[in-house]
C-alpha cells in the first residue's frame, strides 16, 4: 500500500494525491490523444467512431453517476435530458445560433427544465424515484410528439452538422475531428466533476446519500441539494444528447427511449457506483461489448465459414455477460480495477484471500 | 443568560404523549443534561430542537430567534450542532470528509467557484481543513484520519459523531449519548472533552447520558424527565438523590442475583 | 350500459396488472429486490403453458398443461434465485435490478428462439366464449382473471400477514442480519419467494395469454403493472390490486373520454400525481428514520 | 466500390432480430438468406457469391448507429437490404448516400424509403399510406362507408396510416375521417377506444397497430357486437397469424397490403417449393409474412446483380434495378423498377380473413 | 484456563480463530472455551475484535483460520441460521431490530425456530414481565421506538429462542442505569434457573465482572488476559483500564497525558 505522508493541507485538495498518479493521468492522457493516430494509420476510421461513442456514453454516464453514485438518487430517465439537449441543440443551430453558444446553451436549458420536472419528486427515494423517472422516461416519447413544431414528432427531425468558426464537423465525413470534440467535453466534464468533489458542493451530494438526516443537522438543504445534482447531472446529460444527435444525424420520438435510460443506469453500475472512471469502465462495457460480439461473428463467417445465424443471439450474448459482470463484480469494474492496482502496488505481500468478500447483509430502504 | 429557551413543549405521536409540557433553558455556558428512564422522550427533545418533529405546543427559542420558523436545515445556521444516539455519519466517507462535511454552515462558494475551482473556493478549502484538523488534533481523530467510517469501530464512531459537531464551531452542541458503548477510559476522554468544549472553547452543551458518573462529572445542571414530564431539575447530586429519579430511573446501582430490583 | 361495460372490462384487464404486479409485490416484500424481469416472467410462463397445450407443441390437456406450467415456472423462479441471485446476497439492490434486467433479455431471447417472435395465442377450451348479463358481457377468460387474481391477492395477504414464514419473509426483507440471528434462513426464504413468485407470474402469463395473442415483447405490460405496483404502495399486497385496477380503468376512460394520446399517458400521470403528494404511495410502506 | 472482389459481394441489412419488430425482422433475413445459399450453391452471381452480414438493433437508435457504422464503414458493404425502421433508414441514408450504398426494400413501408427519388434508394412495396388509400376507397365503395376512423401506434407507420385514411377522406366526396385513437405497443384493453369511435359513428377503422393488439381489437369489437365497423389493416396487419387465431376472432377484417397471401396460393409450385423450403430449413410451421418479403427482397436483389453485369458498382447496380420487370409468384406481385419508378410491387392487394384464411378480394 | 477438562462440560470452544474485514484482519488467533453453565465475559477497549469474535461465533461472519465447536461439532462457516437451531442465539450490538413490525411481531420472530406454541406464549409473557413497557407497545413499529426501548426489545427477542448458549453484545448499551440493572439480573437468573450459558460483551466491566464467572480481555484482536471474574477484577490494570478505579489523584493530569496499556 502506498503511504501518502501529508504535510500541508493542499495534500488533500490537490487534483492527484501522488506524483506518480499524474504520471498516470498524463499517460493515459497522451494515450487517448494519439489513439487517432493508430486509425489514420491503418486508414480505417470504423473504430474510431465507435470510440466516440463509448465517449458520448461516458458523458451522460457522468451525468447520471453524479445523480445516482455520487447523490444517491436512482434515475430511469436520464435519456429524456439526453432528448432534451438534443432537441435544444437542434433548434438553436437551426435558428443559426453558432454551435459554439448553442452546445452549451442546450446542456444548460436541459439541466434547467430537468430540474424544474425533478422538482416535485425530490422528496421521493430509491424505487419510487426510480419509477416516477422511469414514468418520465416512459412519457418522453409523447412529448417530443407533442412539440411537434420543435422537434418533428414522428417523423423526426436531421441533426445539421457542427460548424465551429468554420471548421465543419461531422460524425462520418470528419470522425478525427469529431472525436477531438468530444474528447474534450468529456476531459472538460471529467475536470468539473473532480472540482465539484473536492469542494464543499460534492460533499453536500455524497452527505445526501449516505445519511439525509446527519446532512440535515449539518445544515444542508435535502431539495436545494438534490435539485442542483439533478441540475448538473441533466445539464451532463443535455450536453451527451446534443453530441449523440450529431453522432446518429437523425433523431425522432423513438429514439431517447426508455431503453436508453436503462441503459445508462446499468452502465454506471456495471463501471462502479460512486467513482467517476466508473463511468467510462461502464460506457466501454455496454459500448464496446456489442462491437465485439459484433464483429467476433463477422470474424467467424468469415475465417471459419461459421455462421451462427441464431435472431437475437447478440443481445442475450451481451446481457448474458452483463449478468456475469454483476455476478463476480457487484461492486462494479471500478471495484475489480481497484483490486488489481492493490495487487500490484503490494506485490509480494498479496494474500490470495484478501478481497474475498465477507458477508454481507442488507437492511430496509423503506426507513429513510 | 440562556441561550436556548424551551417553553411548554408538548408532543405527540397518535395517542403517545412523548413530550408533554417541558419548559427548560440552556445557559450561555453550561453543561446542561437531560437523564431519564428509556422513553423518557430525552432524544424527542433534541429533535424537536433539530426541527426534525413540529411541536402541537409549546415555543423553542435560540439566542433570540424563533426556532420554530425555520426549517431543519436553518438550525445549524444559528450555532446548534448534534450528534445521534445511534449514530448517523456517512458511511462511505472517510473520518476527513465526514469532518468537512461539518464545515457546511460556514460555505462561502458557490457552485459555479466549486466546479472551476476558483482561487477563491481553494482558499475556502484551506481554511476548513484547517479547522478540521484542529478538531482532529482535539480528538485525537489522526489515526483515523482518512479511514472509511464503515469499517471503524463503535466507539471511534462515537467520536468522530462529536467531531463533525464540533467542526461546525457551534454555540451549542446536542449530545444524545455520547458516552454509551464507550469503555471506562473512553468514557474518562469524553468528560475532559466536554470540559475542554465547556471551558475552552466556550460552546454551551446539553446532553442526554445515562451514565451518571460522565453527568456528575461534567454537568452544571440537569433535568430528569419521565414519561415526557419533568421529574426533577437541579445539580447531579440534588437529582441523583432525588426519590422519584431513584424509583423510576437509577435503582439501586447493586445486582441482585435474586430478585429483580424492581420491588 | 357502454359505460358499466367500460369500467368491468377495465376492471378486468386491471387485474392482469394487478397480478404482475402481485408478483413483484411478493418478491419486494420479502427481499426488497426489484425483478425487473417480472413482466418476461410471466410472459415465459404463458410460452411455457403454450408449449405443453397447443397442439403444435406438446398437444396436452389445457388443464393438466396449467399446473405443469405453473410447476415449472415456480421451479424456474426458484432456480433462478438459487442459482444466480443467491451469489448476491448481501449486495446492493441496484445490482439486483440490473441483473433483473439483464435476465429479461435472455428471456425474450430464449422465447424467441423457442417459439418465435409470431404472436401466438394459447388454445384454451374457454376460448372466445362470452358471459353476458343484462347486455354487459365479459369474456369467461376476463371472469377468470378477476376470480383469480382475487384469490391470489386474499391468500398472499393471508400468508404474509397470519404466517410464521410470512411473517419471516418480511423479516428478511427489512433487516438480513437480524433475521438471520433469529434462525430465519434467508437465502432459502428468498428462493422459496421467487419460486412463488414465478407461480404467479406463470398463471399471470396463462390468463393473459388466453385473452388475446402473446409474443416475446409482451413482457413490456411489466412496467405498466410496476406503476401499478407503485400507486398502491410498493410491498403493500392489497396495494398492488387497488394499483392495476386504477391502471386498468384509467386506460379505457381516458381513450373512451380523453382526446387521442391521452390513455397512454394516463398512467403514469397518475403514478407522478400520487407519488408527489403520497412519497409512498396509496398503502405507504415507509417509515421516516426515528433517531 | 466497397463491398465487391471478384469471388464475393457482400450484402448488410440492419435489422430488429431481437425487439419489438422481430418478428417481421427474424424470418425476413432468414429466408434472404436461403434464397443467398440457393444463389450460392448454383455458382453465385457472375462468378460472386453474396454474403449476407445482418445486425441486430433491437430497434434502438444507439444500436442501429452501430450496427450502420460496422456494415458501412468496418464491414464495407455494397448494398444494403430489408433493413428495418423508418428512423433507422433514414438516419442510414446520410451514410450510405455518402458511400455510394444503395437501399434495397428496406423493412419499412414509409414514404421516405423512396421519396424524394434518390438513385440509390428502392423500395419493395407500396407504402403503408398508399395501401390504406387505396383499401379505404375499396372498402367505401363496399360498403357504402361514409366515415374512416384511425387507432395508430404514434410512431412513423402509424402516422403514414392514419394521414393515408385521412387524406383519402378528405379527397373522397362523401368520406370523412372522423376520429382517431391512439396507443402504445403494451396497450391490451380497446374498450375504451372502440366504444369511443363507436360513438363517433365509424364505418371504416383503418389500424395502425401491432399484430397482437390487431387480434385484441378484433376480438373485442366483436365482444362488443360492433359488427358493421370494419377492420382494415395495412401490410404491417397482413399476416398469416391474423387469419389463424383459433375461436374465429379476427374473421372479417381487411388488409390492404403489397402482396397476396400465401396459403391461397399453394397451388402454384414456386410457392410451394418457397414455402417448403422455408419451414424445412427454420423448422416453423408456415412461413409468415416476415418470411415473404425477406424472400422478395433477396430475389429482387439478386436479379438487380445478374442484370448488372460482371462490372459490378453502384452504377451498374442502378441500371440492373431500373431495369427489373418480372413477376414475383411468391408475393403474388409485380416486380418493376424504371427510372422514374423506385418502388417495386406497386400493386396493392386487398384481403378479408375467411374460415382462418386470408382471402384476396380484390387487386389495384 | 482452568483445570477442569471434562469435555462435556465445554459448550463452546475456540481454536485459533482468525477473522478478516477484506484485508484488514480483525481477530487474530482466539482460542477460548466457554463451559456449560457459566458466564463468560469478554472486556476489551474499543475495536478490540469484540464484535468480529461474536460475529464470527454466529455464523454472520467467516473465519478465515480456525474452529468454533459447539459441543463438539464444528460449526464455523455455517449459514448463521443453521447455528441458531443449534441453540446459539445472539444478541447483536446496536440493536438490529425490524423496524417496519410491530413490536410483537419482530418478538414472535425471536421464537422463529421453535415449534411448541404453548410455551412460545409463556415466554411471551415472561418477556413482556422482564420489560413491561414492550406490552405497552405491543402494536408500535419497531423502528419508532426509542433507542433503550429497541435495545430491550433486542434482548427480549433473543430470549425467545431459548438458546442454549447466548451471545450477548454490550446489552446495557444505552439503558437508563435501572435497566442496566435488571438486565444483568435477568441475565443471572436465566444462567442460574434456565442454565443458560452466556457469553457476554460489555464495556460496564464492573457489572459483567459482578455477573460473570469468567473473563477474557481483547486487545488488538488478541486475548492478552483470561481468568476468573473475581480475579480479574482485582488486577491493577483491569481496574485502571476497564473499571475507572484510579491510583491517582491528579487523575486528569495522568489522563491526558496517558500512556498506552501495559500488557505486552
Ligand atoms: N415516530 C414515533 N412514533 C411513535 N412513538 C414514538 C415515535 N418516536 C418516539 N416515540 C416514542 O416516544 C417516546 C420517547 O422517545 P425518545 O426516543 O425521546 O426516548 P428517549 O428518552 O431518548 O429514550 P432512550 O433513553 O431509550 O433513548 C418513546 O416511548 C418512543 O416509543
Ligand atoms: N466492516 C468493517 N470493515 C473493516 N474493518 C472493520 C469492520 N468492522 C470492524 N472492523 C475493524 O475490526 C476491528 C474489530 O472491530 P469490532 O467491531 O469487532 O470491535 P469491538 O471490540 O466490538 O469494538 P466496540 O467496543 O467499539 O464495539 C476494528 O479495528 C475495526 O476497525
Ligand atoms: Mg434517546
Ligand atoms: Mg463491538
Amino acid at each position: 500500500m502506498r503511504f501518502v505522508l501529508k504535510t500541508s493541507y493542499d495534500a488533500d485538495i490537490r487534483l492527484f494525491k501522488h506524483r506518480a498518479q499524474a504520471v498516470w493521468y498524463a499517460l493515459l492522457l497522451l494515450l487517448v490523444l494519439a489513439t487517432p493516430l493508430y486509425f489514420v494509420a491503418i486508414g480505417d476510421a470504423y473504430l474510431l467512431g465507435e470510440i466516440t461513442g463509448v465517449l458520448i456514453l461516458a458523458i451522460a454516464g457522468m451525468g447520471l453517476m453524479l445523480l445516482t453514485g455520487h447523490t444517491g438518487l436512482p434515475s430511469l430517465g436520464h435519456a429524456t435530458f439526453m432528448a432534451m439537449g438534443c432537441y435544444v441543440n437542434i433548434n438553436l443551430l437551426g435558428a443559426g445560433v453558432p454551435w459554439i453558444v448553442a452546445f452549451p446553451l442546450s446542456g444548460l436549458i436541459a439541466g434547467f427544465f430537468g430540474t424544474l420536472i425533478a422538482l416535485p419528486v425530490l422528496r421521493l427515494h430509491g424505487v419510487y424515484l426510480a419509477l416516477a423517472t422511469l414514468a418520465m422516461s416512459i412519457l418522453t416519447g409523447d412529448f417530443v410528439v407533442m412539440a411537434e413544431p420543435w422537434t418533428g414528432g414522428i417523423a423526426g427531425a436531421a441533426v445539421p452538422d457542427i460548424n465551429i468558426f468554420g471548421i465543419e464537423i461531422n460524425r462520418y465525413s470528419t470522425p478525427y475531428k469529431f472525436y477531438y470534440l468530444v474528447l474534450f467535453v468529456a476531459i472538460l466534464l471529467v475536470w468539473f466533476y473532480r472540482n465539484l468533489l473536492r469542494t464543499p458542493t460534492g460533499r453536500s451530494f455524497t452527505a445526501i446519500r449516505d445519511s439525509e438526516i446527519s446532512a440535515r443537522a449539518m445544515g444542508i438543504n435535502l431539495t436545494r441539494t438534490k435539485a442542483t445534482s439533478f441540475f448538473l447531472s441533466a445539464t451532463a446529460a443535455g450536453l451527451a444528447g446534443a453530441l449523440f444527435g450529431h453522432s446518429a444525424g437523425y433523431v425522432t420520438n423513438e429514439t431517447f427511449d426508455l431503453v436508453m435510460s436503462i441503459t445508462l443506469l446499468l452502465m454506471i453500475v456495471i463501471g462502479g457506483l460512486g467513482f467517476i472512471p466508473g463511468a467510462f469502465f461502464g460506457a466501454i462495457v455496454v459500448g464496446i461489448i456489442p462491437v465485439a460480439i459484433a464483429n467476433g461473428r463477422s470474424f467467424l463467417a468469415t475465417t471459419f465459414d461459421v455462421n451462427i445465424n441464431v435472431p437475437g443471439l447478440e443481445s442475450a450474448l451481451f446481457a448474458f455477460i452483463l449478468v456475469c459482470f454483476i455476478l463476480f463484480e457487484p461492486m462494479g469494474l471500478y471495484g475489480r480495477w481497484l483490486k488489481i492496482r492493490t495487487y500490484f502496488e503490494l506485490f509480494p505481500f498479496y494474500r490470495k484471500d484478501m478481497f474475498k468478500r465477507q458477508k454481507s447483509y442488507l437492511k430496509t430502504d423503506r426507513v429513510q | 443568560m440562556s441561550l436556548l429557551d424551551i417553553d411548554s413543549v408538548t408532543l405527540r405521536f397518535g395517542g403517545l404523549v412523548a413530550v408533554d409540557n417541558v419548559s427548560l433553558s440552556v445557559n450561555e455556558g453550561e453543561v446542561f443534561a437531560l437523564v431519564g428512564p428509556n422513553g423518557a422522550g430525552k432524544s424527542t427533545v433534541f429533535n424537536l430542537v433539530s426541527r426534525f418533529y413540529d411541536p402541537a405546543a409549546g415555543s423553542i427559542r435560540f439566542d433570540g430567534h424563533d426556532l420554530l420558523q425555520c426549517n431543519a436545515d436553518q438550525v445549524p445556521g444559528f450555532g446548534i450542532a448534534r450528534t445521534f444516539q445511534n449514530i448517523e455519519l456517512f458511511e462511505q466517507a472517510t473520518v476527513l470528509q465526514n469532518l468537512l462535511v461539518g464545515r457546511h454552515r460556514h460555505r462561502q462558494t458557490g457552485l459555479l467557484s466549486n466546479i472551476v475551482f476558483s482561487p477563491k473556493a481553494y482558499r475556502e478549502e484551506v481554511r476548513h481543513r484547517k479547522a478540521v484538523e484542529e478538531v482532529m488534533d482535539f480528538l485525537n481523530l489522526q489515526p483515523y484520519r482518512d479511514k472509511m467510517i464503515g469499517g471503524l469501530p463503535y466507539g471511534v464512531r462515537k467520536v468522530v459523531e462529536l467531531g463533525r459537531a464540533l467542526a461546525s464551531e457551534p454555540r451549542l452542541l446536542l449530545l444524545d449519548e455520547p458516552a454509551s458503548g464507550l469503555s471506562v477510559e473512553e468514557t474518562q476522554d469524553m468528560a475532559f472533552w466536554i470540559e475542554d468544549i465547556q471551558t475552552q472553547m466556550g460552546i454551551s452543551v446539553m446532553m442526554v447520558e445515562h451514565d451518571m458518573g460522565l453527568v456528575s462529572a461534567v454537568s452544571n445542571r440537569v433535568m430528569a424527565l419521565s414519561d415526557g414530564k419533568e421529574l426533577a431539575t437541579g445539580t447531579a447530586a440534588e437529582v441523583q438523590s432525588h426519590p422519584d429519579v431513584i424509583a423510576a430511573y437509577l435503582g439501586t446501582g447493586e445486582i441482585s442475583k435474586t430478585g429483580t430490583s424492581r420491588a | 350500459m357502454d359505460f358499466l361495460q367500460l369500467i368491468i372490462s377495465g376492471l378486468a384487464n386491471g387485474c392482469v396488472y394487478g397480478l404482475i404486479a402481485l408478483g413483484f409485490v411478493l418478491i419486494y416484500k420479502a427481499t426488497e429486490a426489484v425483478n425487473f424481469a417480472q413482466g418476461d416472467f410471466m410472459m415465459l410462463g404463458a410460452f411455457v403453458c403454450i408449449g405443453f397445450t397447443n397442439h403444435e407443441y406438446m398437444g396436452l390437456d389445457f388443464w393438466l398443461a396449467v399446473p405443469l406450467s405453473i410447476l415449472v415456472m415456480g421451479a424456474f423462479g426458484y432456480l433462478f434465485n438459487w442459482g444466480i441471485l443467491r451469489h448476491m446476497f448481501g449486495q446492493s439492490q441496484t445490482s439486483i435490478v440490473i441483473l433483473t434486467i439483464a435476465m429479461g433479455f435472455i428471456i425474450r431471447f430464449f422465447a424467441g428462439a423457442t417459439w418465435s417472435h409470431e404472436p401466438t395465442s394459447l388454445e384454451t377450451p374457454y376460448a372466445g366464449q362470452d358471459v353476458r348479463a343484462g347486455g354487459l358481457v365479459l369474456g369467461v377468460d376476463e371472469v377468470l382473471i378477476v376470480a383469480v387474481t382475487a384469490i391470489l391477492t386474499l391468500v398472499f395477504y393471508l400468508f404474509f400477514s397470519r404466517t410464521k414464514v410470512g411473517l419471516a419473509m418480511q423479516a428478511a426483507s427489512q433487516n438480513q442480519l437480524a433475521a438471520y440471528y433469529m434462525g430465519i434462513p434467508v437465502k432459502r426464504v428468498h428462493s422459496l419467494v421467487w419460486g412463488l413468485s414465478g407461480m404467479v407470474a406463470a398463471v399471470a402469463g396463462i390468463l393473459f395469454a388466453s385473452k388475446g395473442a402473446i409474443d416475446p415483447s409482451t413482457g413490456l405490460l411489466g412496467i405498466k403493472a410496476f406503476a401499478a405496483a407503485a400507486i398502491g404502495g410498493f410491498g403493500s399486497l392489497p396495494g398492488a390490486l387497488l394499483g392495476g385496477l386504477i391502471i386498468g380503468l384509467v386506460e379505457p376512460l381516458a381513450s373512451r373520454y380523453g382526446p387521442p394520446g391521452i390513455s397512454q399517458i394516463a398512467p403514469y400521470a397518475i403514478l407522478l400525481l400520487i407519488l408527489i403528494f403520497r412519497p409512498g404511495g396509496i398503502f405507504s410502506q415507509t417509515l421516516s428514520k426515528k433517531v | 466500390e466497397q463491398g465487391i472482389t471478384d469471388t464475393e459481394v457482400l450484402i448488410g441489412s440492419n435489422n430488429d432480430l431481437s425487439g419489438p419488430f422481430a418478428a417481421f425482422g427474424a424470418p425476413a433475413t432468414k429466408a434472404a438468406q436461403l434464397v443467398f445459399d440457393e444463389v450460392n450453391e448454383a455458382g453465385g452471381i457472375h462468378g460472386r457469391k453474396i454474403r449476407f452480414v445482418v445486425e441486430d438493433h433491437a430497434y434502438q437508435m444507439p444500436k442501429a448507429i452501430q450496427g450502420m457504422n460496422k456494415l458501412i464503414n468496418g464491414d464495407k458493404v455494397f448494398a444494403m437490404l430489408l433493413s428495418l425502421g423508418t428512423p433507422m433508414n433514414i438516419a442510414a441514408f446520410k451514410l450510405q448516400d455518402a458511400k455510394n450504398v444503395p437501399n434495397v426494400s428496406p423493412l419499412s413501408a414509409a414514404r421516405q424509403m423512396a421519396e424524394p427519388f434518390h438513385p440509390l434508394h428502392y423500395a419493395g412495396t407500396a407504402t403503408y399510406y398508399d395501401q390504406i388509400r387505396i383499401g379505404v376507397t375499396y372498402l367505401a365503395e363496399q360498403k357504402g362507408a361514409d366515415t374512416v376512423c384511425a387507432m395508430y401506434l404514434p410512431t412513423d407507420f402509424g402516422k403514414d396510416i392514419k394521414e393515408g385514411a385521412e387524406s383519402i377522406a378528405a379527397e373522397t366526396e362523401g368520406l370523412t375521417f372522423v376520429s382517431e385513437t391512439t396507443h402504445k405497443p403494451d396497450d391490451a384493453d380497446f374498450v375504451g377506444a372502440l366504444q369511443k369511435l363507436s360513438a363517433d359513428g365509424c364505418d371504416i377503422v383503418t389500424l395502425a397497430l401491432g399484430v397482437r393488439q390487431a387480434i385484441t381489437v378484433s376480438g373485442t369489437a366483436k365482444k362488443l357486437g360492433l359488427t358493421d365497423m370494419s377492420f382494415l389493416n395495412s401490410s404491417a396487419g397482413f399476416h398469416t397469424v391474423m387469419a389463424k387465431v383459433p375461436g374465429g376472432v379476427t374473421e372479417g377484417m381487411y388488409a390492404a397490403a403489397g402482396w397476396a397471401d400465401l396459403l391461397s396460393r399453394m397451388d402454384q409450385p414456386e410457392v410451394q417449393k418457397f414455402f417448403k423450403r422455408y419451414t424445412e430449413a427454420t423448422g416453423e410451421e408456415l412461413p409468415g409474412t416476415g418470411a415473404l418479403l425477406g424472400h422478395s427482397a433477396a430475389v429482387t436483389l439478386v436479379k438487380a446483380l445478374e442484370a448488372a453485369g460482371p462490372d459490378l458498382d453502384a452504377k451498374t447496380f442502378q441500371a440492373g434495378m431500373e431495369s427489373l420487370n418480372y413477376e414475383d409468384v411468391v408475393s403474388g406481385n409485380t416486380v418493376t423498377y424504371s427510372a422514374t419508378d423506385h418502388q417495386g410491387a406497386d400493386e396493392v392487394v386487398i384481403s378479408v380473413i375467411k374460415d382462418g384464411n386470408w382471402v384476396e378480394i380484390a387487386r389495384q | 484456563m482452568t483445570t477442569d477438562t471434562n469435555p462435556a462440560d465445554i459448550v463452546l470452544q475456540i481454536e485459533n480463530l482468525e477473522s478478516y474485514y477484506g484485508p484488514i484482519m480483525a481477530i487474530r488467533g482466539v482460542s477460548l472455551t466457554v463451559r456449560k453453565g457459566q458466564i463468560v465475559t469478554v472486556l476489551g477497549a474499543n475495536g478490540a475484535g469484540k464484535t468480529t469474535l461474536l460475529k464470527t461465533i454466529s455464523g454472520v461472519m467467516d473465519p478465515e483460520k480456525g474452529t468454533v465447536r459447539m459441543q463438539g461439532s464444528e460449526i464455523q462457516g455455517s449459514e448463521p441460521d443453521a447455528i441458531v437451531r443449534r441453540g446459539i442465539v445472539h444478541v447483536p450490538e446496536g440493536r438490529e431490530i425490524f423496524p417496519l413490525m410491530s413490536v410483537a411481531e419482530n418478538i414472535a420472530m425471536g421464537a422463529y425456530t421453535r415449534t411448541d406454541r404453548g410455551d412460545i406464549a409463556a415466554d411471551e409473557d415472561m418477556v413482556y414481565s422482564y420489560f413491561p413497557i414492550l406490552k405497552d407497545r405491543r402494536a408500535q413499529r419497531a423502528g419508532t421506538l426509542s433507542g433503550g426501548q429497541q435495545q430491550m426489545l433486542a434482548i427480549g427477542r433473543g430470549l425467545m429462542s431459548q438458546p442454549r448458549l447466548m451471545l450477548l453484545d454490550e446489552p446495557s448499551l444505552g439503558l437508563s442505569p435501572l435497566l442496566t440493572q435488571e438486565i444483568f439480573e435477568i441475565i443471572v437468573r436465566l444462567n442460574t434457573e434456565q442454565k443458560v450459558t452466556m457469553m457476554l460483551v460489555e464495556q460496564n466491566a464492573k457489572v459483567a465482572l459482578d455477573a460473570a464467572d469468567y473473563g477474557y480481555v481483547m486487545e488488538l484482536g488478541r486475548i492478552v488476559m483470561d481468568d476468573r471474574a473475581e480475579v480479574l477484577a482485582a488486577s491493577k490494570d483491569i481496574q485502571e483500564f476497564y473499571l475507572g478505579v484510579s491510583q491517582d489523584e491528579n487523575q486528569r493530569g495522568q489522563r491526558r497525558w496517558k500512556q498506552r496499556k501495559t500488557w505486552r
